[in-house]
Parts: structure tokens; C-alpha cells; sequence
């Protein structure tokens, strides 16, 4: 009965203790500069964008499936938003919902439209529409940055509100609705069921179809937001942003402890998960590791912390 | 600055010990933050925060050694030299730069953004922590930088649509009845490739007698060159006369493409010349539009350096002036006097 | 006779239970030995760990002479043991042949030196060992492409081209019908007449005492004794050792079905699949009634009840409830229409690895007390929870808490687990796919009283078996099928297990 | 008995149906430059690494896993082997055996030994080798590209035999050797049980964790002996080369028909998967399209290609 309460902390706070892990060691290296309330900010911060690509990212994995596509979505939706505001002169939050919040779900309706039809694995689908996106991104603006955007859309979305940045705000909002959903929902649980076990959650009479496209509108809605989020925070909407940025939502679904299968993960521990892999960048920045052996150390650490996960969670 | 730098213990010798093991591995200056924070009582030595596009390409690896060999002159200066993981990595930059911010390091930085925009936020945080910027290479967009908040002390560059605008102008005395010419650019939407490709497609184009055939992306990729490169020499034949590529990686994938297909009569200009380059440049494969960056980078430093002695950090109200530094067409007669240097 | 192998006080501890105690089994070369007991008592866990899958908390194993405090999958290949599991592990993108050569294909020398896989070779076996099984598909169809009983049919070849010295047959038959089951059974004896020994699990009495020389029953983990098949003089004996106390009969009183039209439920019209395995089978269901479904393996059964429910492969036809016409579409709309239906493939159709008891439970009930096709609605923990005690209760599911995982379940409680799931679904006409397959006797005998309570209560109930003696016990009309076909609906009163033979072959 | 000897000639030809189409499509688009002999042989020459490292990938998607490092490993390999020969001059054929043959391996075979001994999905693991290997290749290089490799090297590994580009010939022998390998060998059947059911594969005695390793081992060798290739081919061993290389690498594999969920899968259709991809991008580059529709075209056309196969397939 022991050992069983153990795994079932570990599962609900595993990756919690490898964050706080990783960020005493850092802290022991470079108490200076690492160990400060303000570089905690920081890290958060600098996290706020793949926490919320990488909740997206969570549904679709949870399916079994996969989204490439978000890096460019986030891109695309940005540039939208950026653009209804500064050429077209739009109010900021009209410009965000039309832009960004339902220009991303739209984006990713259109990832689960096809994959419906085609029945084609997500992994090709979302490969071709990464391109896609991006290249309309491209073709919009020209390969030039939008900026010259209201600042209350900078303050709102990417500005600090009583010292708490709004990224942080954002992405922990969007967070916790996915939670909500995911947790709390028929809908939510029946993405699990799917995840697990897709034929019989179709004889048992889930829509499939319907759920699966719900998950990648969920998914291009996330990258939506993070568009918007990230061209407030840089303060110009770029085409070339976010680019492989997939590929670090993916990570940290995956630190979070979702199974590639699908059917397992939660929606906390990814966003651990992505605090994870802020950490180790601002950590290695911190120590003054020098540039190609930061990308050595990354690469060692991400596999550390998710190996002593499996290690922890196997022994009991 | 915030953060770090408030210790004022003197420095002891294992920590000096530990900068010097680290110097000598990673050839780069190191400080340790309680080293810095007692340069800074005693006010004249600084310690300057580099941040390039990335340092896995010639271009900044050029520029990375073309400034240390300079820094090293001056006695009191240090620097620190980082860049993103590649040229793509638009919000890693940005998060990079808020940690040498944050981390209360440095006295001044150097920036190049990948972007005219994706620093802009990074500047204006430095401002706020009443650090001066200097921006390398690639210019801010400055009414954007402007309008955020933000501000820089200098500016040191070569001109990138000059630089196009010099191959035209090389390709055009070398064909001086008119010429089919291709262009290799970057990856889409690389703002130093369009630049140099748009200087040199309208230099030609603004020209009687001279077509631009074909602009491909080459992805600053040297395999990816040489497919594009075959590509267009299968596809024009004849009419291809000269081939101008916006670095040197896609240089060297387009000389290979003519070498398998027997075409080393094509024109190539590459800008910049790494050593590889340069060797095919003394043997008369190609020529090259030289720029100076480890001269574009020093200038910075020296900017930033005089920032900090005259305590002027700039303003919204006063934008620098550019530093151009020049850049030096290269072929097989003075390529010498480059490789000299190396 | 030699004893082949001998397990010696065997115990294997699972988180939380305790599956083996004490637990000493034996196998003789040249014997068929059963080994008995109701659902979850430990059956598949001993042999689990004769396979080498589970390493036995204590004990040892005595094989050629040798003692292993444990064996591992390749250990126990090698010792000649051979398993077939009751959780079918075929390969569904791999051939039939291929399938019956999992790890250990021939091969031959190319050029005298490279030992490549001999396709000549073991397609030719393999198709011999298919001839034997009965299984009429050409051995280089995709395992995928098969029904589940094909796939048994695999799993046993597959076992039989081992050559092995014992043999483990964990259920062999819970798919198969009568005419397959004789065939196994001849094979058996053949096998024992060349010296193998074979273990035999089964809940399938009928089957028992015709092959068996030797019985060991377990309950709970222990072992309640080990006879001589010569000293069981009745069924009953066995099942009052396995269960603990007498069962009653597992034949019901049936009430008196009024066939009038106003009384029909459920009403198929000339039902047409697109790959022909339906060919226009129309029927129709009363009011009270429990209809039967029988047939060889391959007559179509699962597939016209799978183009009913879920769509699949679905042409023409059309079908009624209640006296509204239902549009034909997916299980979803099926099941919003009030038709459930248990499907016979357990592992890839009905359980979901990833959740607990509870949550398998209560699945369809929730998704339908939640608006918008299960996209609205809110998880009730308190709720669920007391749905899913009245369905344990109801099922007789044995297991730690409702909170395990389901895959931890022995397989007949997994089979329990999911029937309950769709009773919790209060559907108005209930189809049962072999849904007393790995089911003990005593939870049959629950089974059967609730589908007959549901038939009182006006549900429309169908049950596919192949089992006669639960169709001719409990149903009160049978329909018989033969490649797609119906072949005619037998009545209670005239039908014995010779006339729907007849009427299958007609 | 019609329709399944339909399905079952798709099954076979149905990636070079596509191929064939496609080649059609463009020839018709751009027949002057496109559709020549010599631009034929340009395809597959173009083509040829991308099967190199596909050959690999195959192997790694066939067990239901994936490897995201061979980009880096060909990068990290080809520098070796140019280092060997330029600063250690060292004799081709040995350099070739040591660096790119061994060398592969052995990242691989590190790969590999990683993920057993940890037991984390092979995307986390290989996503951390992918970064710990281009780290190495940098550290080594100081990021600069070598060159200056002795005739010998280039010519038979990249350059033309009778005509025949070399690059093709290697290409096509490991893709050979890899054919045989799954379809002959007992272990490369016992690849496609893993991939198929693992379980099943290890309850009859194979020894799965042996297999995944020698998997890995493969698919290290491959991109070893890309690394090569590559380098040869442009003379000079380039630090960032085949960046992102393995997504490709992994869109030609499926694109071949190849399973995600593994067990499914043949080497010849990889082979043409890779043309695929090969001929999309001449046949954009033939048709001067500008820059950024290169990239929507991209996108489309991957998308079209295996839609269209899934619809025949799934037709009949
Ligand atoms: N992996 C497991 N984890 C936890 N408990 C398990 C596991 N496998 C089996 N058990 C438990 O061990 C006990 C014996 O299970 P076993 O599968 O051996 O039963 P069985 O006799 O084969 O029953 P059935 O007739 O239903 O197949 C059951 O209580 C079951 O819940
Ligand atoms: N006439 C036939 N000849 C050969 N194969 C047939 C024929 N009719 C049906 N089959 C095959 O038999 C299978 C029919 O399914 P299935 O065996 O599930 O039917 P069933 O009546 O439900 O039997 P059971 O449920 O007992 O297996 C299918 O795989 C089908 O291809
Ligand atoms: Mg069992
Ligand atoms: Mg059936």
C-alpha cells in the first residue's frame, strides 16, 4: 500500500522534484546570478510561450498523434493579429480574437479537418501544413516584420502587470482551462479513453472524428494565443519566429511525463515540463556555459530528467 | 544593474584559477561577476556582454576571432561572447539577452540582432537597467525601436544592399555586353540575404543588357546550394553567365555545382570568403565581396567603450550614427593580402 | 509416466493481492491435466510463470532434472514449453504464416554461409498446421484481416508447429464453436499419444471431462485439490469445489413470448454488407424474448450485428426499434438510439488499458448523461463511483478496488468489467458478441438470470454464442447462420443441438 | 480475389504510382527543363542522401520508435572522417571505415544502449543525442568547415563512375543490403514482430532489448555513411550540415507507406519516398517558383502524396 502511494505522488508531483532538483544544482553553480528572485521571474517568463504551445501540443499527443504544425501557426496567427492592428487599424482585442484566437482555431480545424478526411497520420498532415503556414506567413508579410502595434496590446499581452508579467498570466490561464477540460470534462476524459484505446472508444460510441478535430482547433487555438503573446512580447510580429518550436512542445509534453502513446499525461506537469527546459537554457546562460557546449549540456540534461522520472517511477 | 554584482568581496584565487581554466578551453574572455562588480568601484576596466546571431557559422566565428584578437589589445576591456543556437532561433535570442540583463554582468552590451525587430523588448530592458547597447550588423528597425522605448548608443556595420550592389557591379565589368545571372539567396525571409540579393537584383536590373534568370533560396545550406546550383545550370545552359551567392557556405555547395557539371566558365561572386574561399579565390574560381566583421564588431566595442567613459547611454531623442565599415572586393590578385591576415 | 515438469510451492505477489499461495502443480508427459477455477483464481498467473512472463515471488520450477527459482520467455521456449495465452498475441500486420513463426523462423544457407528465413519452408508448414486447426484461409492473409476466432485458430497452430514437450492452452477455445472445439480436441489426443504433456484451462465444462485425465482446482490463489479425472463422478463435483457451495440448474423457466406484431422490439430488414460476409438477413425481435444467435465460425454472426450497430462495411437494409425506423450509422448514433452493443474482441475492441475499473465501468453511462455527443457534461466522481459499485456488485468482479487498473484483472473479470459497462448503459436493445466468454460458471449463471430480468423488463436482448448449451438454455428462439445467411429461427420448443447443426449445413 | 490482388499490387507499387504521377505533373509544367534525361539522373542524385538516412530512419520506425538524431550524426561523422583524412592523413578507405562506418555505429549503438538502459521513449532520447552530437561536431570543428580532402575520397564517394553518380551507387547498395536485411534475415523479421507487437515479440523469445539495439546501431551506420557521402559530395565536411535532415528523413519513410506505429514498412518504397521528396523540390526549383510558394507548394504536395495513397489503398 506504501509503494502504491508513493507512485501516485510521484506521478502527480515527479516532475515538480526534478525542477526543483535541476534548480538547486544551478543554484549551487551560480548562486550569484541564478539564485535570485528576479531570474525566477525570469525563467518563468522566458517559459511562458512554450507553456502554452505545449499545452496544444498535449492534446494532440494525448491522442497518440502529434502536432508540427503549431511553431508556424503561432507565426501565421501573430502576423494576422500584428497586421489587423497596424494596417488595419483594429482595436486590439477585436484584433487578438479575430487574429489570433479564432485565426488559430482555424488553423488547427483545418490540421484535424484533414486528417479526418485523409486518414493520414497527424505527423505527415501537420508536416505539410507546417510548411504551408509558414509560407503564407511569408507570402503576407513579405518576409518583413509588423510592428507599430497599440501599446495596450504590448501592455496587455506581453507587459507587466504589478510586476507579474502578462505572458505568465496568460499562459497560466490557458493552462488552467486545459486542465479544466481535461480533468474535469466527459469531453476531456474521453480523450484519454481515446488516447488509450481509439477502436474501442469508437465502439463504445465516442465520436472519434469530432473529438480529434476538437483536439487540433484546441491545438491551433493555444498556438494562436501564444502568436499573439509572442509578438506582444517582442514587440513586432516576425515571420520567422517560433520556427522548431514544435519540436521544444513536444519536450516538454514529454518531461511532463505524457506517453507518446497517448492516453497518459497531465496538464500541470507539462507545464512543469516546460519550465524544465526554461530552466536548463536560462541555468546554462547563467553559468556562462560558452555557446556550443550550452547545446551539449542541454541535450544531456533533457535526458537526465526525464531517465531519473522513469527511474523513480519504475522502482516502486 | 540589478541582480548580481552587489558582492564586493575581493576575488579569490580559486575563482581566478576556475576563469582562466575556462579561458583557455573556450577561447573566450571570461569574469567572474565579483571580478566585474570591482572593476566597476575602480572604473576602468569594463566588461562588455556580446551577443551575435549564433556562432555556428564562418561569418561569426570570423567575427568572434576578429574581435578577440582586437579586444585583447585593449587592457581594459573583457568581453563575453555568446549567440543563439542557430539563425532561426528569433525568441532564444531574446531570452539570451535577458539573461545577460539579468544577470548584472555586464557593463554594456553589444547586440546583433537576427532581426531588425525580435531584440527590440531585450533593448529596452537594458535601458531600463540603465545598461548601454550597441547594435552590430544587422540593424534595429529604428522608428520600431523607437516606439517601444527603446535606444542604442552605436551602430557599426557594412551595408548589405551595398554589398549586392558591389557583385552587380563586379559582374557587370566582367560582361560588359549584358549577362544571365542567378542569384542564391538565404533561408526565406533572412533580412541580410534579401538585402544583398535586392541590391544586387536591382543594380542588375536598373542596368541595360542584364537579366536576373532565376533567385532561389539556398537555405545558407552548402548541399542544399549545390542542388539549387545544378538545378539552374541544367535548366539555363548558355544563357547562365554568373551566379552571385549571399554568403560563403552556398559559394562553395555552387562552386562544387560547377565543377561536377563542368561549367567553372560561370562567374561566381560569393560575399565573404572563409578560408576555404578564399583558397578557391587564389586559385581563380571565384571572386568575393569581402565584409570586415571582426572590424564591424570592434567598432561596436570601441562605441560601447566610450559610452561607458563619457557616461552618455543615448536617448529616444538621438539615434547614432552608422559606422559603415567597408567591405573589400577579393580576387585571385589581392586575396593575398586577406589570407595574409588570417 | 515421466513428469515433464513440476511447480514447487509457488507464490506471486501482485501490489496489493496476493494471486498464488502455495501452489504445487504438475505436469506428466502423455496427460492431459486441467487446470480449474473460477475467474481471477490464479490460473493464467501460475502459467504465466511457467512461460517465463512472471517471476514467482517465491518457489521454484523443476524442469530436465533442473531447478529455476524463475524462467524467462526464451529460457521456457528452449526447456520445450509452449503457451498458448488467453489474451491473443498475433501480430496483426505479420501473415498467418508468418504469425506461426514468431521467433522461430527456418532458415537455410545462401551461398553456403548466410543463413536466410526460408519462406518455401515454412509456408509449407505452415500450411499444414492450418489444414490441422481447421482454419481455411490462405496462410498468407494478414492476421488483421481475420476474425477473432481465425485468430485463435493461429494462436493454436502456432503452438503446434513448436514441437514442444508441453503444452499450455490458456482458454483455447473461447472463440471457437462446437465443430472447431471437436477438432482441437482430436488434436489433443493426438498430441498425447506422442507423449506431450498439455494443461488445459477452460470454463467450457462440456469440454472437460472428454479430454481430461488429471484436474487441479484453484480458488483464490490456492490450491483446492489435484485428483484423478476417475475420481470425479459429476460436473457438479468440480463446480462445487471451484465455486464453494452447490449452483443451482442454468436453466430458466422462460415466460410465454406473445409473437404478435405489435409486440416487436427490434426489426432488421434485408441487411446487405458491402464485402458480401452479409447477404440480406432480415428478423425481427419480440417483446420478452432473449434471441439467440448461432452458427460455425465464419457464418457472419459478428458481422451482421457489427453492420447493425456500428456501420461497418454497411450497403443496404434497414432496421426498426420500437416501431421508429433508426438511420444506420455509427455506435455513437446507435447508442444515442438506444442500441448497445458488446463486442467479442475484448483486447482490441472493449477494455481501455490506461484507466481503472471505475472508469471502464461507467464510460457509455456518462457519455450519455452528458449533452452534445459527449462534448458537454461534467465527471462525477460520487456518481460514477456508486454506478460502478452496483455494476461490480451485479458482475461479481473481483478485484482489489474499483480504482485498479483493468489490465490487472484476470481475463474473465476484464470480460465482466465490460459487460457491466454496457448494462450501465440502459440501452433498449442490448446485442451480447460470446459475452460469457472466460466467464466462470457461477457469474454465467448471474449472467444468464440478468439477460432474462432484462427481456422481462421489455429490453430487446440478442445473444451470439457459440456455446450450445447457453443458447438452447436461456434463449427462446435461435437464429441460425451460415456464410452471411440466415438459415432459419429455430423455436424452444422444437430446437436441440443436432437441428441447428442441420440447419447451419442445410 | 480480384481486390485483393489490386491492394496487394498497391501495397507494392503504389509509392512509385505516385512518383510516376508526380514526374508526370511536373513534365507537363515545366517540359523544356523538367522532363530530361539529365535532370532525371539530377533527382536521384539530389536524392541520395535523403535514402541514405532514410534507410536508417526506417529501421527506428519500424519498432514503433523514431531517431531525430541522424541529421546530426552525418554531420558529426562526415567532419570525423575529414578530419581523419585532412589533419591525421589518414588513408580514405580507413577513414571512411573508422569515422563514418564505426563512428556511426557507435553513436547509434549509443542511441540505442541509452534507451534500454533508461527505458524513455526513443524521441526524447534521440532529440538529446541530436543535440549532444551537432555540440560535438561544433566543439570539434570550432564550427568551421574542413575541407581540403584527398581526391581519392571525393571521387569515389561523391563523385561520377561512368556516368553514374556515386553518391546513387552507395545510396542504392545500403538500401539494397537494408532490403535484405528486413525482408530475408530472420532478425529483420523479427523487427517487424517487435513493431508490430512487442509484447508478442518478447513472449516468444525474442530478445527485444538486443534488437532495438542493433536498430539503432543500424540507423547510426546509415547516417554514418551519409556523413560521408555529404561530405565528399561538396568537397569539405560542413559543422551544420543536415540540420533537420531527419524530418525528412522521416517524411520519406512514411511517405514509402511506412507505419508510425511500426510493423509496416518496405525498403523500396522508402527509396521512392525519398525520390518523392527528391522530385518536389527540383521540380519547383524547374519551375521557378518564387521562394515562399516553394514552401506552400511543398506542404501541398506532401500532403497530396499520401492522401492519394491512403485513398487507393483504403478504396479497395
Ligand atoms: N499484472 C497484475 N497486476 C496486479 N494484479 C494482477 C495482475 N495480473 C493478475 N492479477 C491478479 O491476480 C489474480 C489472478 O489472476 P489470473 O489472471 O491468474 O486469474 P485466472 O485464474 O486466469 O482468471 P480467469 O479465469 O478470469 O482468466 C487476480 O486477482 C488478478 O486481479
Ligand atoms: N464463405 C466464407 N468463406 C470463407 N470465409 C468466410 C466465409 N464467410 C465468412 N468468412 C470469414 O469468416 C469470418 C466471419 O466472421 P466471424 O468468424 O467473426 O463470424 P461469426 O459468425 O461471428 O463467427 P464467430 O464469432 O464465432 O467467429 C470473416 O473473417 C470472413 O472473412
Ligand atoms: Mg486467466
Ligand atoms: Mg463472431
Amino acid at each position: 500500500m506504501k509503494a502504491r502511494s508513493f507512485k501516485s505522488y510521484w506521478e502527480k508531483f515527479g516532475t515538480l522534484a526534478i525542477f526543483i532538483v535541476m534548480w538547486g544544482v544551478f543554484a549551487v553553480l551560480a548562486p550569484g546570478s541564478f539564485a535570485t528572485a528576479g531570474n525566477f521571474v525570469q525563467i518563468i517568463t522566458q517559459s511562458a510561450t512554450i507553456m502554452l504551445l505545449a499545452c496544444g501540443e498535449f492534446f494532440a499527443i494525448l491522442l497518440g498523434g502529434i502536432d508540427l504544425s503549431i511553431g508556424s501557426v503561432a507565426a501565421f496567427t501573430g502576423m494576422i493579429t500584428a497586421k489587423l492592428m497596424v494596417e488595419g487599424g483594429m482595436n486590439p482585442f477585436l484584433a487578438v480574437l479575430l487574429g489570433a484566437v479564432l485565426g488559430g482555431a482555424l488553423c488547427g480545424f483545418i490540421n484535424g479537418t484533414l486528417i479526418n478526411l485523409t486518414g493520414v497520420h497527424p505527423f505527415i498532415i501537420t508536416l505539410g501544413t507546417q510548411s504551408v503556414f509558414r509560407a503564407l506567413t511569408l507570402i503576407i508579410s513579405n518576409a518583413q516584420a509588423t510592428f507599430g502595434m497599440p501599446k495596450a496590446f504590448t501592455q496587455i499581452f506581453g507587459g507587466l502587470w504589478n510586476g507579474i508579467p502578462m505572458a505568465v498570466v496568460i499562459a497560466l490561464v490557458v493552462a488552467l482551462l486545459c486542465w479544466f477540460v481535461t480533468s474535469k470534462l466527459t469531453f476531456g476524459r474521453n480523450l484519454y479513453v481515446m488516447g488509450g484505446n481509439r477502436d474501442a472508444a469508437w465502439f463504445s460510441g465516442i465520436n472519434v472524428k469530432q473529438h480529434l478535430l476538437m483536439v487540433h482547433t484546441i491545438s491551433g487555438l493555444c498556438a494562436g494565443i501564444c502568436g499573439a503573446v509572442m509578438a506582444a512580447r517582442l514587440g513586432a510580429a516576425e515571420p520567422n519566429t517560433a520556427t522548431g518550436a514544435e519540436t521544444e512542445a513536444i519536450a516538454a509534453a514529454i518531461i511532463g511525463g505524457t506517453s507518446f502513446f497517448g492516453g497518459k499525461g497531465k496538464v500541470p506537469n507539462v507545464i512543469v515540463g516546460a519550465l524544465i527546459l526554461g530552466l536548463i537554457s536560462n541555468g546554462l546562460n547563467m553559468c556562462s556555459v560558452p555557446t556550443f557546449y550550452q547545446n551539449l549540456a542541454t541535450g544531456l540534461l533533457l535526458i537526465a530528467a526525464v531517465s531519473l522520472d522513469q527511474a523513480v517511477s519504475r522502482k516502486k | 544593474g540589478s541582480g548580481g554584482g552587489q558582492t564586493t568581496e575581493t576575488t579569490e584565487p580559486a575563482a581566478t584559477e576556475e576563469a582562466a581554466e575556462e579561458t583557455t578551453e573556450t577561447t573566450e574572455t571570461t569574469e567572474t561577476a565579483d571580478a566585474a562588480a570591482e572593476a566597476e568601484s575602480t572604473g576602468d576596466t569594463y566588461t562588455i556582454g556580446v551577443l551575435f546571431k549564433t556562432l555556428s557559422s564562418p561569418y561569426w566565428q570570423l567575427m568572434q576571432s576578429g574581435l578577440e584578437e582586437q579586444v585583447a589589445q585593449l587592457d581594459n576591456v573583457t568581453i563575453e561572447i555568446f549567440g543563439a543556437e542557430s539563425e532561426e532561433d528569433l525568441t532564444g535570442q531574446l531570452n539570451l539577452m535577458e539573461n545577460m540583463i539579468t544577470s548584472g554582468k555586464y557593463d554594456a552590451l553589444c547586440v546583433a540582432p537576427i532581426t531588425p525587430t525580435n531584440l527590440i523588448s531585450g533593448v529596452v530592458m537594458a535601458n531600463e537597467a540603465n545598461i548601454p547597447v550597441v547594435n552590430i550588423d544587422e540593424k534595429f528597425d529604428m522608428d520600431a525601436l523607437a516606439e517601444a522605448g527603446g535606444y542604442v548608443v552605436g551602430y557599426a556595420t557594412s551595408d548589405n544592399v551595398a554589398v549586392g550592389e558591389m557583385a552587380a557591379q563586379e559582374i557587370m565589368n566582367q560582361f560588359p555586353d549584358g549577362a544571365g545571372v542567378c542569384i542564391v539567396e538565404g533561408i526565406a525571409g533572412a533580412t541580410s540575404g534579401e538585402l544583398r540579393r535586392d541590391g544586387c537584383r536591382d543594380a542588375l536590373e536598373a542596368a541595360e543588357g542584364y537579366t536576373v534568370l532565376d533567385v532561389q533560396p539556398g537555405d545558407w545550406d552548402r548541399q542544399t546550394a549545390l542542388d539549387v546550383a545544378t538545378n539552374m545550370i541544367n535548366k539555363y545552359g548558355d544563357e547562365l553567365d554568373a551566379i552571385f551567392t549571399a554568403n560563403d557556405t552556398m559559394a562553395k555547395g555552387v562552386l562544387q555545382a560547377m565543377i561536377n557539371t563542368g561549367r567553372e566558365d560561370i562567374f561566381l561572386v560569393s560575399t565573404d570568403a572563409d578560408t576555404e574561399v578564399q583558397e578557391a579565390i587564389a586559385a581563380g574560381q571565384l571572386i568575393a565581396v569581402v565584409q570586415d566583421p571582426g572590424g564591424i564588431a570592434f567598432s561596436c566595442v570601441e562605441q560601447a567603450v566610450a559610452a561607458l567613459e563619457s557616461g552618455n547611454y543615448g536617448s529616444v531623442d538621438e539615434q547614432p550614427e552608422d559606422v559603415l565599415i567597408p567591405a573589400t572586393v577579393y580576387t585571385q590578385d589581392n586575396i593575398s593580402e586577406l589570407m595574409g591576415t588570417e | 509416466m515421466e513428469t515433464l515438469v513440476e511447480m514447487k510451492d509457488i507464490r506471486k505477489e501482485f501490489p496489493g493481492v496476493v494471486a498464488l499461495d502455495q501452489v504445487s502443480f504438475d505436469v506428466k508427459a502423455g496427460e492431459v491435466h486441467l487446470l480449474l477455477g473460477e475467474n481471477g483464481a490464479g490460473k493464467s498467473t501460475l502459467m504465466k510463470i511457467l512461460s517465463g512472463i512472471y517471476t514467482p515471488t517465491a518457489g521454484t520450477i523443476v524442469m530436465g532434472g533442473q531447478e529455476y527459482p524463475a524462467l524467462t520467455p526464451k529460457k521456457s521456449k528452449e526447456l520445450g514449453i509452449s503457451i498458448i495465452y488467453q489474451e491473443l498475441s498475433v501480430v496483426n500486420e505479420l501473415s498467418i504464416a508468418e504469425n506461426m513463426f514468431v521467433g522461430k523462423l527456418p532458415t537455410k544457407k545462401l551461398l553456403s554461409f548466410l543463413p536466410v528465413v526460408d519462406k518455401a519452408a515454412y509456408m509449407k508448414q505452415a500450411e499444414e498446421a492450418a489444414r490441422r486447426v481447421g482454419l481455411k484461409k490462405p496462410v498468407n492473409t494478414l492476421v488483421g484481416d481475420l476474425s477473432i476466432s481465425e485468430k485463435q485458430m493461429v494462436e493454436i497452430a502456432k503452438a503446434l508447429v513448436e514441437n514442444s514437450k508441453l503444452l499450455v492452452m490458456d482458454e483455447p477455445t473461447s472463440s471457437l464453436t462446437e465443430e472447431e472445439t471437436k477438432n482441437l480436441q482430436n488434436i489433443i489426443r493426438e498430441l498425447k499419444a506422442e507423449g506431450i504433456g498439455i494443461v488445459y484451462i477452460s470454463h467450457k465444462m462440456k469440454e472437460l471431462r472428454e479430454i481430461g485425465d488429471r484436474v487441479t482446482i484453484l480458488k483464490d490463489g490456492k490450491t483446492v485439490a489435484t485428483k484423478e479425472m476417475s475420481e470425479i463422478h459429476s460436473e457438479q463435483e468440480i463446480i462445487s469445489m471451484m465455486v464453494g457451495r452447490e449452483l443451482q440448474s442454468t436453466f430458466f423457466g422462460k415466460e410465454e413470448v406473445v409473437y404478435k406484431p405489435e409486440n416487436i422490439i427490434f426489426r432488421a430488414e434485408d441487411i446487405r454488407r458491402k464485402d458480401k460476409k452479409t447477404q440480406g438477413v432480415s428478423f425481427e425481435l419480440y417483446k420478452g424474448e432473449v434471441l439467440g444467435v448461432a452458427g460455425l465460425v465464419g457464418a457472419g454472426r459478428t458481422e451482421l450485428m457489427n453492420a447493425i450497430f456500428a456501420g461497418e462495411s454497411y450497403e443496404s437494409g434497414r432496421i426498426w426499434l420500437d416501431g421508429k425506423e433508426v438511420r444506420i450509422g455509427t455506435p455513437y448514433t446507435s447508442i444515442k438510439n438506444g442500441i448497445a452493443m458488446i463486442t467479442e474482441n475484448r483486447r482490441e475492441t472493449g477494455i481501455f488499458p490506461n484507466f481503472g475499473i471505475k472508469e471502464n465501468l461507467v464510460l457509455v453511462n456518462r457519455l450519455l448523461k452528458s449533452g452534445w455527443g459527449g462534448f458537454r457534461g461534467m465527471i462525477h466522481d460520487r456518481q460514477d463511483q456508486r454506478i460502478a459499485e452496483q455494476e461490480r456488485e451485479k458482475m461479481q468482479i473481483k478485484c482489489s478496488s474499483l480504482s485498479q487498473l483493468i489490465t490487472e484483472l484476470s481475463g474473465g473479470n476484464q470480460q465482466k468489467v465490460i459487460v457491466g459497462k454496457w448494462l450501465a448503459a440502459d440501452a433498449r436493445l442490448l446485442i451480447f458478441d460470446e459475452p460469457t466468454k472466460g466467464i466462470d460458471i457461477g457469474t454465467k449463471t448471474e449472467m444468464y438470470k440478468i439477460m432474462r430480468s432484462l427481456a422481462e423488463q421489455g429490453v430487446g436482448v440478442i445473444m451470439i454464442s457459440s456455446e450450445m448449451p447457453e443458447l438452447l438454455g436461456i434463449c427462446d428462439r435461435i437464429m441460425v447462420m451460415n456464410q452471411g445467411q440466415k438459415k432459419g429461427i429455430l423455436d424452444k420448443s422444437e430446437v436441440t443441438e443436432e437441428l441447428i447443426l442441420q440447419t447451419a449445413t442445410m
